[in-house]
This record gives C-alpha cells, sequence and structure tokens, in this order.
C-alpha cells in the first residue's frame, strides 16, 4: 500500500468518524431536547394555572373553572392503596426469589412470569381488574379495585427492583453470617436486608411514580368522571389526575375552555414524578455517600 | 444450643409465607388468563344479531341463513336484491320496527299494541322480497313468516373481518383487522422512528459520550420514562397534532403519524437503556484490541461492539415494539381512532388498546361488544406474551454464548 | 529445541572449551618434564590465564541460568555440576602451573633421567592424563559406567604417592647432590596426585548429575 | 539508535501522579520486561507506546515518547498509524466473536486493506510466526472461541503481528494461562524478538527473568532501576529491586 493511499485511508476513517459521532451526538441532543420541550411546554401553559385554589378546591362550571382537589386525593388514595398491597408482597417475593427458592427451573420460571407480568399492558390490567375485582368480586368501581389493580401492576417492579437490591449484596456478608450460627432468616433480617434496604426504598419511590401516572387500569376500576366529593370508604369511587387530565383534554363538556385546567392538571402530574424522581436521586446520593463512609 | 421449638415453627412460618409471595406473580398471570378467555369466549357462543330481536323473511323466499356481513350489506342498500344472497331475483324490501307506523293507523296496532304480532304476520305474508328486524315478543306460534337463522361468530371471521362496529344494528360487525392493522402501523411507525433514534443515543452514551455528559443524559432519559402516558398523550394532542395537520395540511391531524410520534418518544428510555446496557457489557479489552490495531472508534463500535451487543440491541428494539403495542392511553388521544383499515400513515386509524378504553364503558357486561373487547384483551396479552419470551430466548442465548 | 536447552548448550560448549584447554596444559606439563622444556612451561603459564578467564565466565553463566531459569531436577544438578567441575578444572589448571613453574625456575637445565624413572613421573602423568580425558568423554556421552571407571585409576596415583616419599628418600642416599630436585619431584608427585584427586571429584558429579546419586565420602569401589 | 526512549515522561489521572520522571531506552530486537507490585505504573508506562492511555479521560502527559525517534505525542502524530506500528497483547485472550480467520484479517481490514490473496497470505503468515497454525489450520472458519485459552491467546498475538508492527506491547500475556501455554507464549516470545522489539509487563518475575533481555522494576510510578536482566537479577544496585524480586518486599 503506498503511502499516498494510506494517507487517503486515514483521511477517510477520520472523516466517516466525525460524520457519525456527529451525527449520534445531534439525535442525543434532540432526544434530550424533546424532554424539555414537552416539560418546557407543560410548565410555561400550566404555571399560570396553579394557584393555592387551583390545589384545594373542587371542579366547577363543567370542570371548566375550580380545582382539581378531589383528583389529587384520589390519587393518593390510589398510591397508598396499591402501595399497601404491593409493597409488601412485592419484597417477601423478591426475598423468596433471591434468597429461598433453590437456583434452578423454580426460579426461572418464576422470573420469566414476573416478566411477563412486567410486559402486560396497562389495559390488558384494566381488564382483569374490571372482570375480577368489580364484577367477580363485587366490588364495584371503588378505590379498592382500583389500587387492587395498580398494584398487580406495580408488582413486577417492586419484585425486581428488590432483586436486584438483595443480588447486589456480596455474598460474603452473608456468609459470615451463617458462619457465626444464625439462621436463613436471622441473615436475611439482620444483615442482608438493612445492606440492601437503601436500594430496595429507592426503587418504592420510583414504583410509587408508575402507579400516580397510570390511566389505563383505573379507568373501570376506580376513575369517576366527575365527582365532586372526597371519598368516605374503600369501596367509594374517586377521581383521579391521569384520567381527569383525559376528560378535561378529550372529552369534558367544554374542550376549549377546560384547556387552561388540562395544562394545570397535566403540570401537577409532572410535578408529583419529577419530585418522586428527585427524591430517589437524592435518596440514592444520600445512602451512597453513607455506605462510603463506613 | 439448639434453637428453641417455637423460633424453628416461626422460621418455617416465615418461609411459607415467603414461598407463597415467590408465586404470586405467576398466579396472578393465570388468573389474567382465566379471567380474560372467561369473559371473552363466550363471543363466539354468539349470534351477532341484536339481542331480543330477530329477523323475518317470506316464507316462500328460498333463504334460510344470512351471515352478519350479508345482514349488514343488505340493511346498507348496498345489496338490493335476494338474487345476491343466494335467492330468487327479488327486490329486498327493508323492514324495521318503526315502520309500523307508516304502515299502519294506531287504532290498527292497537292501544296496547296487542294487534301487532297479527300485523307483522300478514305483512311478511304478503311481500315476497321483506326482511324485518323486529323484537323476538311479536313472534306468535302461527307466524306466518320465517325467521331466517345466523351464524355464530366465527373465530377465522373475526380474525379477518374488515369491519369492527360492535353496535351496529341488527348485525354486529367484529371484525377486528382494522385494528390489529392499526395497532401495526402505528407501532411499525413508532419502531421506525425510535428505533434508530434509540440506538444512536445508546451508543453515543454508552461508548462516545464523556462520561459527565453521561451523567447528565441518563437521568434525563430516565425522567423522559417517568412521564405518565396520559401527559405525553395530552402533549400529542395540543401540540404533535396540529402539527401535523398544517404541514401536511389535512383535514384533521389525529393520524397513524401523530402516534407514531409520540409512542417512538415513549419508547425511547427502554430502547435506550436496554441497548446501552448490552452495548456496555462489551469487554473493555475487546475494545482495547480493536484500537491496538489501528482502528478507528467508530470502526471499533460498528466492527466489534455491536456485533458483541447484538442480541441485548434485539431485545431492546423487540421491547420497545411490545411497550408501543401495548400502550393506550397516548395513542387513544391522538390517532383519531377511525376503525378502518388505514392506507398510509396520515390517515385515522384505531388500536386494539383504544379500542378497549374507548368502548368498554359504553358496553353492556356480558354483552356481545363486551366479550368481542376481552377477546382483544386476550389477543394482546398473548402478543406481550410472545414478545416477552422472544426477549427471554434472545438474552438466554446472549448469556450462553458469552458465558 | 527451547530457549532454556540452547542456553545448556552454549554452558556446556565453554565446559568443554576449558576442559580441553586444561587436558592441553597437563599434557604440556608432561612433556615439560620429561624433556626439561621451559618453553612449555612459559606456554603453560600463559595458558593459565585463558582457564581463569574461562572460569570466570563458566561460574558468570551458571549464575545467571540459576538465577534468570530457576533450573530444576536435571537441569539444576548439571548446573551444579558444571559449577563444580569448573573448580575442580581451574585447580587442575593451577597445578599444571605449579609444575611448569619448577621447571622455569629449575637453576638446572636438565633433570637426572633417572630421578624421573623411579618416580615413575611418566605413568603417573599419563595416567592422569587419562583420567582428565577419560571424564570429558564421561560427560560427552552422558555415560557414568566411564565415570566410574575413572575412580580406580586414582589407586595407581595413590600408591605412587604413599611409597614416594621412601623412594624420594633413597634416591637422595644416593644422589646427594640432588637433593633440591628430589624434594622438588616429590611435591610435583604430590600435585599429579591432587589432580587425580580433582578427576575424581568430577566423575562424582557426573554421575550426580546423571544419576542423582551421591558418591562423596563412600566407598567407591562398590559402586 | 534506541527503538524506543522515554526521557521524563510524566503521566497524571486527575490528580494522581502515576508516571513520575521516567526515562528509559529500548533497543530494536530486544525484549524489556517491566516488573514492580500492582498499581506501580508499569502498565500504565507500557500503555504509553500505542498511547491506550489516551481513552481515559482526564490523563495529562508530560515528557518525551518517542518511538523510532518520533515524538508520539505531538499533534502530527496519526494514533492509528502509531499503533499499527506499535501492536498490543492484552493480558486476558480478548479474540474478536468472529471466526480465527477474520480475527487474524481484522487489523488488516480496518487499515484498509481489500486485496483478498493478501490478506489470506498475511493471515496465514501471521498464524505460523505465532506457532498457532498446525493447531487451526482446518478451522480457519470456526469461531475463535473455540480454541483454549492459550491458543486464543497466540490468537491474539497472531492478530497483532498482521499489521506488521515493528514493536509488540505485551502485558500480562501470561497471567491467566496454565504453565503449559505460558511456556508456549514464552518460547514464542523468543522466536519474535528476531524480528520485533518486545516490551512485556509481567507480575512473575520468573517469566521477566526467562524472556527478557532488560528488565526495568517500578515502584509507585518510579522508575528504580532498569538494566540488564541477567544484572537485575544477580546484582541489583537497587536495595528495593532486590527485595522485590527476592519476594521480600514491603
Amino acid at each position: 500500500m503506498t503511502l499516498e493511499r494510506r494517507k487517503e485511508l486515514e483521511r477517510s476513517k477520520k472523516r466517516s468518524e466525525k460524520i457519525a459521532f456527529g451525527t449520534f451526538r445531534a439525535m442525543s441532543l434532540l432526544v434530550v431536547g424533546i424532554l424539555f420541550v414537552i416539560l418546557g411546554f407543560i410548565i410555561i401553559k400550566g404555571i399560570s394555572v396553579i394557584s393555592w385554589d387551583f390545589i384545594t378546591k373542587m371542579p366547577e362550571d363543567g370542570m371548566t373553572k375550580g380545582g382539581i382537589y378531589p383528583a389529587i386525593i384520589g390519587t393518593f388514595c390510589l398510591i397508598g392503596g396499591s402501595m399497601i398491597f404491593s409493597f409488601p408482597i412485592g419484597v417477601l417475593s423478591g426475598i423468596y426469589i433471591n434468597e429461598y427458592a433453590s437456583n434452578g427451573l423454580v426460579v426461572r420460571f418464576i422470573r420469566l412470569m414476573t416478566n411477563n407480568l412486567a410486559g402486560i399492558p396497562s389495559i390488558v390490567f384494566g381488564l382483569f381488574g374490571m372482570s375480577l375485582f368489580v364484577n367477580t368480586l363485587g366490588f364495584g368501581d371503588s378505590i379498592i379495585a382500583g389500587s387492587l389493580t395498580l398494584g398487580l401492576m406495580t408488582l413486577p417492579i417492586v419484585i425486581r427492583t428488590t432483586e436486584e437490591a438483595l443480588k447486589s449484596v456480596d455474598n460474603s456478608f452473608r456468609q459470615g453470617s451463617y458462619a457465626l450460627g444464625a439462621t436463613k432468616l436471622q441473615t436475611i433480617r439482620r444483615v442482608t436486608l438493612p445492606i440492601a434496604y437503601p436500594n430496595i426504598i429507592t426503587g418504592l419511590i420510583l414504583s410509587i411514580g408508575r402507579v400516580s401516572g397510570e390511566t389505563a387500569p383505573i379507568l373501570f376500576t376506580v376513575a369517576a368522571y366527575f365527582l365532586p366529593k372526597l371519598p368516605h370508604s374503600i369501596f367509594d369511587q374517586v377521581m383521579a389526575l391521569p384520567y381527569h387530565l383525559y376528560v378535561l383534554a378529550t372529552s369534558g363538556t367544554n374542550i376549549e375552555e377546560s384547556r387552561p385546567m388540562a395544562y394545570g392538571t397535566a403540570l401537577v402530574l409532572i410535578m408529583i414524578v419529577l419530585f418522586l424522581n428527585l427524591i430517589a436521586n437524592a435518596l440514592r446520593k444520600y445512602f451512597s455517600k453513607k455506605v462510603k463512609m463506613n | 444450643m439448639a434453637k428453641p421449638f417455637h423460633k424453628k415453627l416461626f422460621e418455617k412460618i416465615i418461609e411459607g409465607i415467603l414461598t407463597l409471595s415467590g408465586s404470586i406473580t405467576s398466579l396472578a398471570v393465570i388468573l389474567i388468563v382465566i379471567f380474560l378467555f372467561k369473559e371473552g369466549l363466550g363471543l363466539f357462543n354468539q349470534s351477532p344479531i341484536a339481542k331480543g330481536f330477530v329477523l323475518v323473511v317470506n316464507k316462500n323466499n328460498p333463504v334460510n341463513t344470512l351471515d352478519a356481513k350479508s345482514i349488514k350489506n343488505i340493511f346498507d342498500h348496498e345489496i338490493t336484491n335476494w338474487k345476491k344472497v343466494g335467492g330468487e331475483r327479488d327486490t329486498i324490501i327493508l323492514f324495521y320496527l318503526d315502520d309500523i307506523n307508516s304502515i299502519y293507523t294506531e287504532e290498527q296496532i292497537g292501544q296496547n299494541l296487542e294487534n301487532l304480532p297479527t300485523l307483522f304476520s300478514n305483512l311478511t305474508d304478503s311481500i315476497s322480497g321483506i326482511i324485518a328486524f323486529i323484537p323476538k315478543t311479536y313472534i306468535n306460534s302461527d307466524f306466518k313468516g320465517k325467521v331466517i337463522t345466523t351464524d355464530n361468530i366465527k373465530v377465522s371471521k373475526f380474525l379477518s373481518g374488515k369491519e369492527w362496529f360492535p353496535t351496529a344494528e341488527p348485525a354486529a360487525q367484529v371484525g377486528i383487522l382494522p385494528l390489529i392493522l392499526g395497532t401495526l402501523w402505528v407501532s411499525i411507525g413508532a419502531i421506525l422512528l425510535s428505533l434508530p433514534l434509540g440506538l444512536a443515543v445508546s451508543i453515543y452514551l454508552a461508548e462516545i459520550a464523556h462520561p459527565r455528559v453521561r451523567n447528565t443524559f441518563k437521568p434525563i432519559i430516565e425522567l423522559l420514562a417517568g412521564i405518565p402516558s396520559v401527559v405525553y398523550g395530552f402533549f400529542g394532542l395540543v401540540v404533535i397534532v396540529p402539527l401535523i395537520q398544517s404541514v401536511f395540511n389535512l383535514p384533521v391531524g389525529e393520524t397513524a403519524l401523530a402516534g407514531s410520534i409520540i409512542l417512538a418518544i415513549m419508547a425511547l428510555p427502554t430502547i435506550i437503556t436496554i441497548a446501552e446496557d448490552s452495548i456496555r457489557t462489551t469487554p473493555r479489552s475487546m475494545k482495547e484490541a480493536s484500537l491496538a490495531l489501528g482502528a478507528s472508534r467508530w470502526q471499533t463500535i460498528y466492527k466489534i461492539v455491536i456485533p458483541y451487543s447484538i442480541s441485548g440491541i434485539t431485545a431492546a428494539a423487540i421491547l420497545g415494539i411490545g411497550r408501543a403495542i401495548g400502550e393506550t392511553m397516548a395513542v387513544l388521544m391522538v390517532t383519531g381512532n377511525a376503525a378502518s383499515i388505514p392506507h398510509s400513515f396520515l390517515e385515522p386509524v384505531r388500536t386494539i388498546p383504544a379500542t378497549i378504553a374507548a368502548e368498554l364503558g359504553e358496553s353492556s357486561q356480558g354483552g356481545m361488544h363486551y366479550q368481542a373487547l376481552f377477546i382483544l384483551g386476550s389477543i394482546l396479552f398473548v402478543i406481550t406474551l410472545i414478545v416477552n419470551l422472544t426477549v427471554e430466548y434472545i438474552s438466554s442465548k446472549q448469556k450462553l454464548a458469552k458465558r | 529445541m527451547t530457549h532454556l536447552d540452547n542456553e545448556f548448550i552454549k554452558l556446556r560448549m565453554q565446559l568443554f572449551e576449558m576442559w580441553s584447554l586444561v587436558i592441553s596444559q597437563v599434557e604440556m606439563s608432561r612433556e615439560a618434564l620429561l624433556n626439561f622444556d621451559k618453553g612449555a612451561a612459559s606456554e603453560i603459564t600463559f595458558k593459565e590465564k585463558m582457564v581463569d578467564s574461562y572460569e570466570l565466565k563458566v561460574d558468570r553463566d551458571c549464575e545467571n541460568l540459576i538465577a534468570l531459569n530457576t533450573p530444576v531436577a536435571t537441569d539444576l544438578r548439571f548446573v551444579l555440576a558444571v559449577l563444580k567441575i569448573n573448580t575442580d578444572l581451574e585447580r587442575i589448571g593451577d597445578f599444571a602451573r605449579g609444575i611448569a613453574r619448577f621447571i622455569k625456575k629449575c637453576p638446572k637445565d636438565n633433570l637426572n633421567p633417572e630421578l624421573l624413572k623411579v618416580c615413575q613421573i611418566d605413568e603417573l602423568m599419563k595416567n592422569a592424563i587419562e583420567m582428565l580425558t577419560d571424564a570429558k568423554k564421561a560427560l560427552e556421552y552422558e555415560n557414568s559406567r566411564m565415570a566410574i571407571s575413572i575412580f580406580s585409576h586414582d589407586d595407581f596415583l595413590d600408591d605412587v604417592h604413599k611409597h614416594s616419599n621412601k623412594i624420594i628418600a633413597e634416591y637422595i642416599k644416593s644422589h646427594p647432590d640432588e637433593i633440591e630436585e628430589a624434594l622438588n619431584l616429590y611435591s610435583i608427585i604430590r600435585k599429579i596426585e591432587r589432580i587425580g584427586d580433582h578427576c575424581n571429584n568430577i566423575a562424582e558429579e557426573i554421575v550426580f548429575y546423571l544419576e542423582a546419586k551421591v558418591l562423596k565420602h563412600s566407598n567407591k569401589k562398590k559402586v | 539508535m534506541a527503538k524506543i526512549e522515554t526521557v521524563d515522561a510524566n503521566l497524571y489521572y486527575g490528580d494522581f501522579h502515576a508516571l513520575k520522571n521516567i526515562s528509559m531506552k529500548m533497543e530494536e530486537n530486544t525484549v524489556t520486561a517491566l516488573i514492580g507490585p500492582s498499581g506501580c505504573g508499569k502498565s500504565t508506562y507500557l500503555r504509553l507506546f500505542n498511547r491506550m492511555n489516551d481513552l481515559i479521560d482526564s490523563t495529562q502527559i508530560s515528557g518525551q515518547i518517542l518511538v523510532d525517534s518520533e515524538d508520539i505525542y505531538s499533534k502530527n502524530i496519526n494514533v492509528d498509524e502509531l499503533r499499527m506500528k506499535v501492536g498490543m497483547v492484552f493480558q486476558k485472550p480478548n479474540p474478536f466473536p468472529k471466526s480465527i480467520f477474520e480475527n487474524v484479517a481484522y487489523g488488516l481490514r480496518v487499515n484498509g486493506e481489500k486485496n483478498k490473496t493478501y490478506i489470506t497470505d498475511k493471515v496465514y503468515e501471521s498464524l505460523r510466526q505465532a506457532a498457532l497454525w498446525d493447531e487451526v489450520s482446518d478451522k480457519m472458519n470456526k469461531s475463535a472461541f473455540e480454541l483454549s485459552g492459550g491458543q486464543q491467546q497466540r490468537l491474539c498475538i497472531a492478530r497483532a503481528l498482521a499489521i506488521s508492527p515493528s514493536v509488540i506491547l505485551m502485558d500480562e500475556p501470561a497471567s491467566a494461562l496454565d504453565p503449559i501455554s505460558t511456556a508456549k507464549i514464552e518460547e514464542l516470545i523468543h522466536e519474535l524478538k528476531k524480528q520485533y522489539t518486545i516490551v512485556i509487563v509481567t507480575h512473575n518475575m520468573q517469566q521477566a527473568s526467562r524472556v527478557s533481555d532488560f528488565t526495568g522494576f517500578f515502584y509507585l510510578g518510579e522508575l528504580v532501576e532498569h538494566g540488564a536482566t541477567a544484572k537485575i537479577f544477580t546484582q541489583p544496585n537497587n536495595k528495593q529491586t532486590e527485595n522485590y524480586i527476592t519476594g521480600r518486599f514491603g
């Protein structure tokens, strides 16, 4: 190969690298840009709507005025309800898979099922929840039916989070504990879980974010189109932020006039998600610092 | 030093609870299968004729059975001659219950509608080309006409039917082909948009970007995954839909394209996260070896890194498609929901999940429409099951190959 | 042929070169004695310098071989044997030079042949040379039986040496004018006997290298 | 003229001073071994010569690093070309997920070689040079992962040889191999020395003593002693060197 040709090759190598890297960088910026456009758009349009009244008042005038108080409360009810169901079972299940189940077919099967459950579209959960909780068990459209449906949906996330957190605990800790005569349960309770729990907590917070934004599963299990009062029991219907946004955006009595309300609702919804993400990240940082200090 | 008995018992109980919890997901999946199919499978024992009604014809008419499609065409005036459906050459005369008032006076009908059965009977007897859609209760034992029988809904017709009018009268049309095609169009459009973008970003983050850039971008992309789908839908509705409308000069902006764009944005975090993880598993030493042989970074990426992580990238793409197929709210809000077979990306379409979300509220429990929607749910479930099993298979092969 | 094999071959070649040099030294010292050749004597002294430099070189090579290649088993025994043979050869060379020095310093210009005869100098020297050559062959062919056969040669040297004081004493009585030469010759006999001892040692090292048997301080007759 | 030379080479990872004023010369067709405890900077030093440290961010380098009397850190040096001249073999065998043939042909292909017969000839020649030909000649299209660890490492050596370097850097090339494979690699180094200048980093002092002509002892980022291997291993000048090679370190 002549020197001339070699130089030419090197040049073309450099050129194609530059083009490729430039394209990739541009595309990455585009993706990040998309997020900022979405967030920015909703924040700019919604910020003027947000006020104390907006957060604490009932909707009025065919949902074109007033606030979204019942929807916020409803969403928190659903978060609480679904967490009560999915956290304990999910964490226990994660512990079982990682600590108890003997490696092999059983674990593979459970993991496969967990992955499958995680992949099921939310609308199918909605169908299932309606069929089982609302109709078969006779809960009707109620907080409990919605919470159970949402809880079932977040279960795989909780299980996976727990499993990952436990997996990252070094085996030497467990062996050290066994070597001192501790039983399996004692080891899990006193050694494994304390080490793993920062990661578990972080994961749980992120799963709350998922619950707060889901619409499809609550469509037929709990969400009320318009219900300007607060629930009294777990068998009451409630409004919920995501469904409320859907209603305001597509099927309100006066879509044009309720637009500002929709922006405001979207902003509140995003704020909740952002807030949860921030907490999770802060906790992650805090715990990793603590670990380092130890 | 033996542990006291009650402690051992306690451990055993806890172990039992843990085992139970461990099986919860399997239980849930099985329950979902049972309930979806339990509610849905009744559909195939149903007649497409609305409940409580029958179709009757003149007793001399040789036609005994009609399928849902023909019934619809007849009542839509698309078929106007019995010859078309296997009868004699005779014009079809449609008769609805309401038409009775224009033929007979109130007196003739009677105050309590007590004469109606006789009137129907006479009517069908006198007009040879008649087909009447009337409530079952008005058919007496001495009815002079002939009741048309209809086939139950068949699986093949259900899957290949080109029309979705589950509430149509007299015969509901439950062909899901437009829904399946709508779902595919939107999903394929989404993946065509998001796969190149997602791959580019994952390669950039894993191989090219400075760690500081990566550490800034990663949480942002995670945030993208956290935004609720209604918010995406809302954003699509107020920004992307009008944009498409004006750019392509369309009567409405709610199109498959709008759905694809929103879904592409929503699938991005999934694709980026999984593909990036997979790309990062490429051993450093392998990359260094390539560079040490005089390959440029870009050559190393496309000759070593991508082939090495191809199975992970495939998994990312498949999971991305799975996400797109199952997504409900955002699609519901921006695609226009027209249940017709799409011919271009600039037409409104309706996807399976959006159909369920939009129509389940209107359907009566246990009715044909309700069952049809549950069958749609089952189909969705089977699709995602296939997607997940495929991904599982690919990643297990990947683990095997890398050992 | 591995890299290490090559290193061993190099070492072996060097040892043999040195060995040949020493053999020629001893042969020349025999001729110098028998013919009272002062020229040959100075040549021996010159060769001694070469032997010394060989010794240093072989020493260093052995050291490097051990330090760099950590030889084990037969390789290790070879290096250790070479190291000791090297010292023995150098000593033998020293004895040859001692003989040469006597001839150079001797004020007379010849020795009485009778003296040489009664002392069996020729036989002694021949024997010593044979031992040295046989030992070299034994290593060359890696033949331990050949090495063992060397021990019997040594008996003759020991025997002559044992009786030489009487013979010399009698010779002095009969030739009182040759007292100095006779006494010097006695020390030469001793030197030749020592050469034989060193050859013995060399043979022992060869057997150690080849068969990993230690013959030192044992009864060689039994072998 | 030295093949490789460094004058007052310094390297920083951020604030960490990883190499301190290293000056060293390596002659053509010699094997230089770099020894020292873990983290002493020997691998970092080795990676100076094909600019592998460029891949790590916040690396700063000062001093002169010359290959064939050219400063390889000057602006007009093409890194890809440099890396063709200075081949490298890594600690663990790291064949690409490709066939045996394609592994060796990789370097030629990425550098624009298109002539098929040339590539084939070069691949075969490199495999012979790496003493692997007899073991793989009948399975050129099999995956490189089917080879044993020792064979994989020789494949990686063949891969490095295919682009005709004049220098070969080896970063603990035998540390992941069994003794028999190690012996084969060491034997190969003795062969390759006739054509290439070799720099090898090793944890195994016996290996350094067996294969190298010159040895450099690194400690805490400094070159403590550098000289003929025989000298270093029999009469080192420096007490630290002696302690290290006699295993009395620390």
